[in-house]
């Protein structure tokens, strides 16, 4: 491995992950070069530092629904561009081509170790998984369901938060989906939400906070303030693990930082808490 | 000192001019009623066209202008006897978010509002209106305590942001907002919201979620300031301008999306130049919409509040 | 004036307020000598520095209560000394001689401005103004009949805590209090608590802090551990404040502190904010 | 280094001889059956003999002693699967109290307890077992969570008191322990509490308003450490062993009181010479508890333990 990292340094210097096609990736934690293969076996997580890199939507729903079992829903809700807003129309064509997807969030059902449940996950490679119109709407579309079918919910939450280049529009998302959670909440429907690199602003100040169950994977970004304000505004100089999981957990707003490979089974344990006896 | 935009600065000088021929004729005895009255006709007609083509930024402006009445102004000037109740029974009492008993007209109510500072003592212990998350949650508290005793909730609406601090992150600024707009949807008495000023972001919408959401004729609304919008478009805050245009942070666009259900007119000039029958409009204008939410049942009240936020927002249904 | 405290100053060094029975009184604030009678008429609030001085439950009953209207409920309920303490029923003796009272606490009805309320007032004077299961008992009682008649209770506290004479049973009377309250609560019954100088510990801890308005007198000690744990547990250095109406209010635990001499027209608009419109 | 208490001395003596001869037998292949079955034989006379005669300050250092099974003990080894949760969703997450989902055999439940350390380390992280107000805030937390999926409530109590400290005294230690006891009484699903150290006043009860109360044998339960009794009574925190018996802070003193509704025999010599043993009798009693409990309707429920502490405390009625 040593010698392939040297031979490759020059090349691989400075490539994003998602940028390398080859047999070596370069982590995000550490910077140490990595074969591709061990790291994808590794669920993307470093095996040299532990840092979690983030999954794709589609990675994310493998890593936890049962195979076979995802059966997408509303994936006909994209965006529209209500405001006419500067190279939105741009932005959004290079959402779908740099994700694959249609949307930011990929919602559906599955089970997870044999629990039916509504899945949603976001992917950041869609604008930076931001919350726009079309966004808020499959999340409360996928409560309503959960709601309407009585099934557990689980959304991953990988947001930079608002969708900026829908204003307003944007904005009312956050009190949209905080509305349909709140129908669960009256409902005693069970909502786990998990936190994921990174979940912040309008995301994690809605939905993303008010689950039963907080998640969230070791090392992620979360927070409400961009890092550029926060550090502004700071008088209080900030902790080194300012705005992580830990800091969460430490600060009582996560109930749970679990590593990657645990993450299906100790949300399956969550679940029959909800679901079993 | 007061501030003058540039926009305002023609009529900073008939204001001056106006009020140097009243001087006169106090002092002098000199009657200079007739040229009064020609400048005053000047101004009005200055006022109405400045105020005729005032860009999104000038609105920006006047919602932010240090002279506009804030919260604790518009609770003296529309309540009767208002009682301010403080902390959020957890941590602390946030100066930024203030809250407490009041009469309207015949009627008590909850009254809560963001509060800047009128001068740079009071704007820091009022953090210039940013909010904490004990801010938050006393607004919580406070709405709970309306809940219980069913009486209507008032909010006005008007911050920058939510506090990015450090201290407001560790506490969970986050959670806070978060917890009130899920509380807020459900909550069992009407709320009205009046935007009177910012508008701003999530630190907004944190104490406006409402069955009528109202919101000041030059007052703005919007996802992120213009200069941070205009920062990450275009790297540059110096096209905040532009960045507020593309924004549509208006009343008026607020108006049309839905978000907002009523634009109250302002006095013309703005609401600075005369808060009193400012407040008197947004008196009016929450004795025209309580009573028939009073009116609604619970259900009723809690099912269209629902209604009003599940129906936001634009999308698409993509063919292929 | 200074005449006066020149002549008598020798006399009244070190005497308490209370067994003072002449012409002349010491602040307890500023030490400065008063004449009694302006110190009665100005409710026993010092005119110099605003030291708000221990009322009796008779006198505060007099300052809120319209005046013959104040009836009295549960005066038959007293202590009994359930666990055989050492020098328990001395105590109690002494409590009734000090007070003149047969308890810590007096209940009953009365209008405050008009508005018909339930009041109940502690007295410091008997032992303290210490909870044990006869204390216990006529909150409970009072805070029934409030429900029953659904009307709004005053409560105003004046004690060191729970009264360790009666043991476990007297730290029940945390839980008893605050079941009742639980009711008034679930039934939307107005209840305001006034904190006045001291509220501590089990009090503090129990009925006191759960009212829907919690009220407190200027410069009152209110807070959790007796002076002496609470010093010796400090990592933090306490703040010149420390356990004050003042630090409570801003740590967010007080909604108003409101000097006597308005406390009456205050708890007036509070009231009518429940009863009226 | 394992606490030995004064009076369990000549028990610690026998247990080193046994030892001794278990070892001999074990690494010299040297019969010592018979010696050892005689020893043992002294050993549980004497710790018969002396746990007879007990003292209520005995109770006191045996409740204390820090080889007592603690929370997280009882929890392996009476549920399956525990998940502990954090935080309060507010400030922070308090160590002194822990709490999270298990299942008690065949039955999903909340579990809440007070948490010592074990070590000075830990000792510290959770400060020896002193809850600050994010702990209530946390058990309340998750009693509601408990309430909301109908799954009844644990708990285990064990702390000499809430914490004193100036941070908690700011963040409204008092404020978070009563609206524990508050919400407690009206929760929706049946609580059992079991008392397994020291109920060390306020700071107890704050977790321990539940539909049974359950003590262990050794535990004590009190409205003021012995000490600080003494200091007051007597000014002499050396007379705490006199104060001890005027508390009548015994589990039977506790039974008799009517504060509480088993008392739980714990292994010869105390709940620390057999954890297991000790855990056994605890899930024993909770499976006994529990079922009738969760037979009964909500209301029920709520209007037993309602009367259970309504009807607390001792008066009389003066005749006169
Ligand atoms: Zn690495
Ligand atoms: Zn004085």
């Amino acid at each position: 491995m040593q010698r392939g990292w040297f031979a490759r340094r020059s090349r691989i210097e400075g490539l994003a992950l998602d940028e390398m096609n080859d047999a070596w990736v370069k982590c995000n934690g550490c910077q140490q070069i990595l074969f591709a293969r061990d790291f994808e076996r590794n669920l993307k997580v470093c095996p040299r530092c532990g840092h979690h890199h983030r999954l794709s939507a589609r990675e994310r729903i493998e890593l936890l629904a049962d195979p076979d079992t995802f059966v997408e829903r509303d994936a006909e809700v994209v965006s529209a561009d209500p405001l006419g807003f500067p190279e939105y129309a741009d932005k959004l064509s290079k959402g779908r081509a740099n994700s694959g997807l249609p949307e930011a969030m990929v919602s559906g059902t599955c089970t997870l170790s044999g629990i039916p449940i509504v899945l949603a996950v976001a992917d950041f490679a869609f604008m930076g998984g931001s919350m726009g119109s079309a966004v808020g709407e499959k999340v409360a579309r996928a409560m309503e369901y959960a709601l309407e079918q009585r099934l557990p919910i689980v959304i991953c939450s990988c947001s930079g938060g608002a969708r900026m280049q829908e204003g307003l529009l944007s904005l009312m998302q956050m009190a949209k989906t905080c509305a349909v959670a709140a129908k669960l909440h009256e409902a005693g429907v069970p909502y786990i939400s998990v936190l994921t690199d990174p979940t912040m602003a309008g995301v994690l100040a809605s939905y993303a906070s008010v689950g039963d169950v907080v998640v969230a994977e070791p090392g992620a970004l979360i927070g409400f303030a961009g890092q550029r304000v926060a550090q502004q505004a700071q008088v209080v100089k900030p902790p080194p693990n300012f705005q992580t999981a830990e800091f969460q957990l430490e600060h009582g707003m996560v109930d749970i930082v679990v590593p990657r490979k645990e993450l299906k089974h100790t949300l399956h344990r969550i679940l029959r808490f909800f679901t079993g006896g | 000192m007061r501030t003058i935009l540039d926009f305002e600065k023609p009529i900073a000088e008939l204001d001056a001019n106006i009020e140097a021929l009243k001087r006169i004729t106090a002092e002098q005895g000199i009657d200079k009623s007739d040229e009064i009255a020609a400048l005053e006709r000047d101004r009005e007609r200055l006022l109405r066209e400045i105020f005729r083509n005032l860009t999104p930024w000038d609105r920006t402006l006047l919602a932010r202008h240090p002279q506009r009445p804030y919260t604790l102004d518009y609770i003296r000037a529309i309540f009767d006897d208002f009682i301010e109740l403080h902390g959020d029974r957890q941590f602390g009492d946030d100066g930024a978010i203030v809250g407490g008993m009041a009469w309207l007209n015949e009627k008590p109510v909850v009254v809560i509002g963001q509060q800047k500072g009128r001068d740079l003592k009071e704007r820091q212990r009022r953090n210039f209106g940013m909010a904490k998350p004990e801010g938050y949650r006393k607004a919580l508290r406070l709405m709970h305590l309306a809940e219980k005793f069913g009486r209507p909730v008032i909010t006005f609406v008007d911050t920058p942001a939510a506090d990015p601090g450090v201290e407001s992150e560790s506490r969970g600024i986050s959670e806070a907002i978060a917890r009130n707009l899920r509380e807020m949807i459900m909550l069992r008495v009407p709320i009205v919201s009046v935007v009177i000023g910012e508008g701003g972001s999530g630190g907004a919408l944190g104490i406006a979620v409402a069955d009528r959401v109202l919101m000041q004729e030059h007052a703005i609304y919007s996802v992120i300031p213009p200069e941070g919008c205009a920062a990450i478009l275009w790297r540059d805050p110096k096209r905040a301008p532009e960045a507020a245009e593309a924004l549509k942070l208006t009343a008026h666009d607020a108006l049309r999306f839905g978000v907002v259900d009523e634009v109250l007119e302002e006095p013309l000039g703005g609401a600075h130049r005369d808060p009193l029958a400012a407040a008197q409009t947004v008196k009016e204008a929450l004795l025209r919409h309580l009573p028939p939410l009073q009116k609604l049942s619970v259900s009723k009240l809690r099912e269209s509040r629902y209604e009003r936020y599940r129906n936001l927002g634009m999308w698409q249904i993509a063919t292929e």
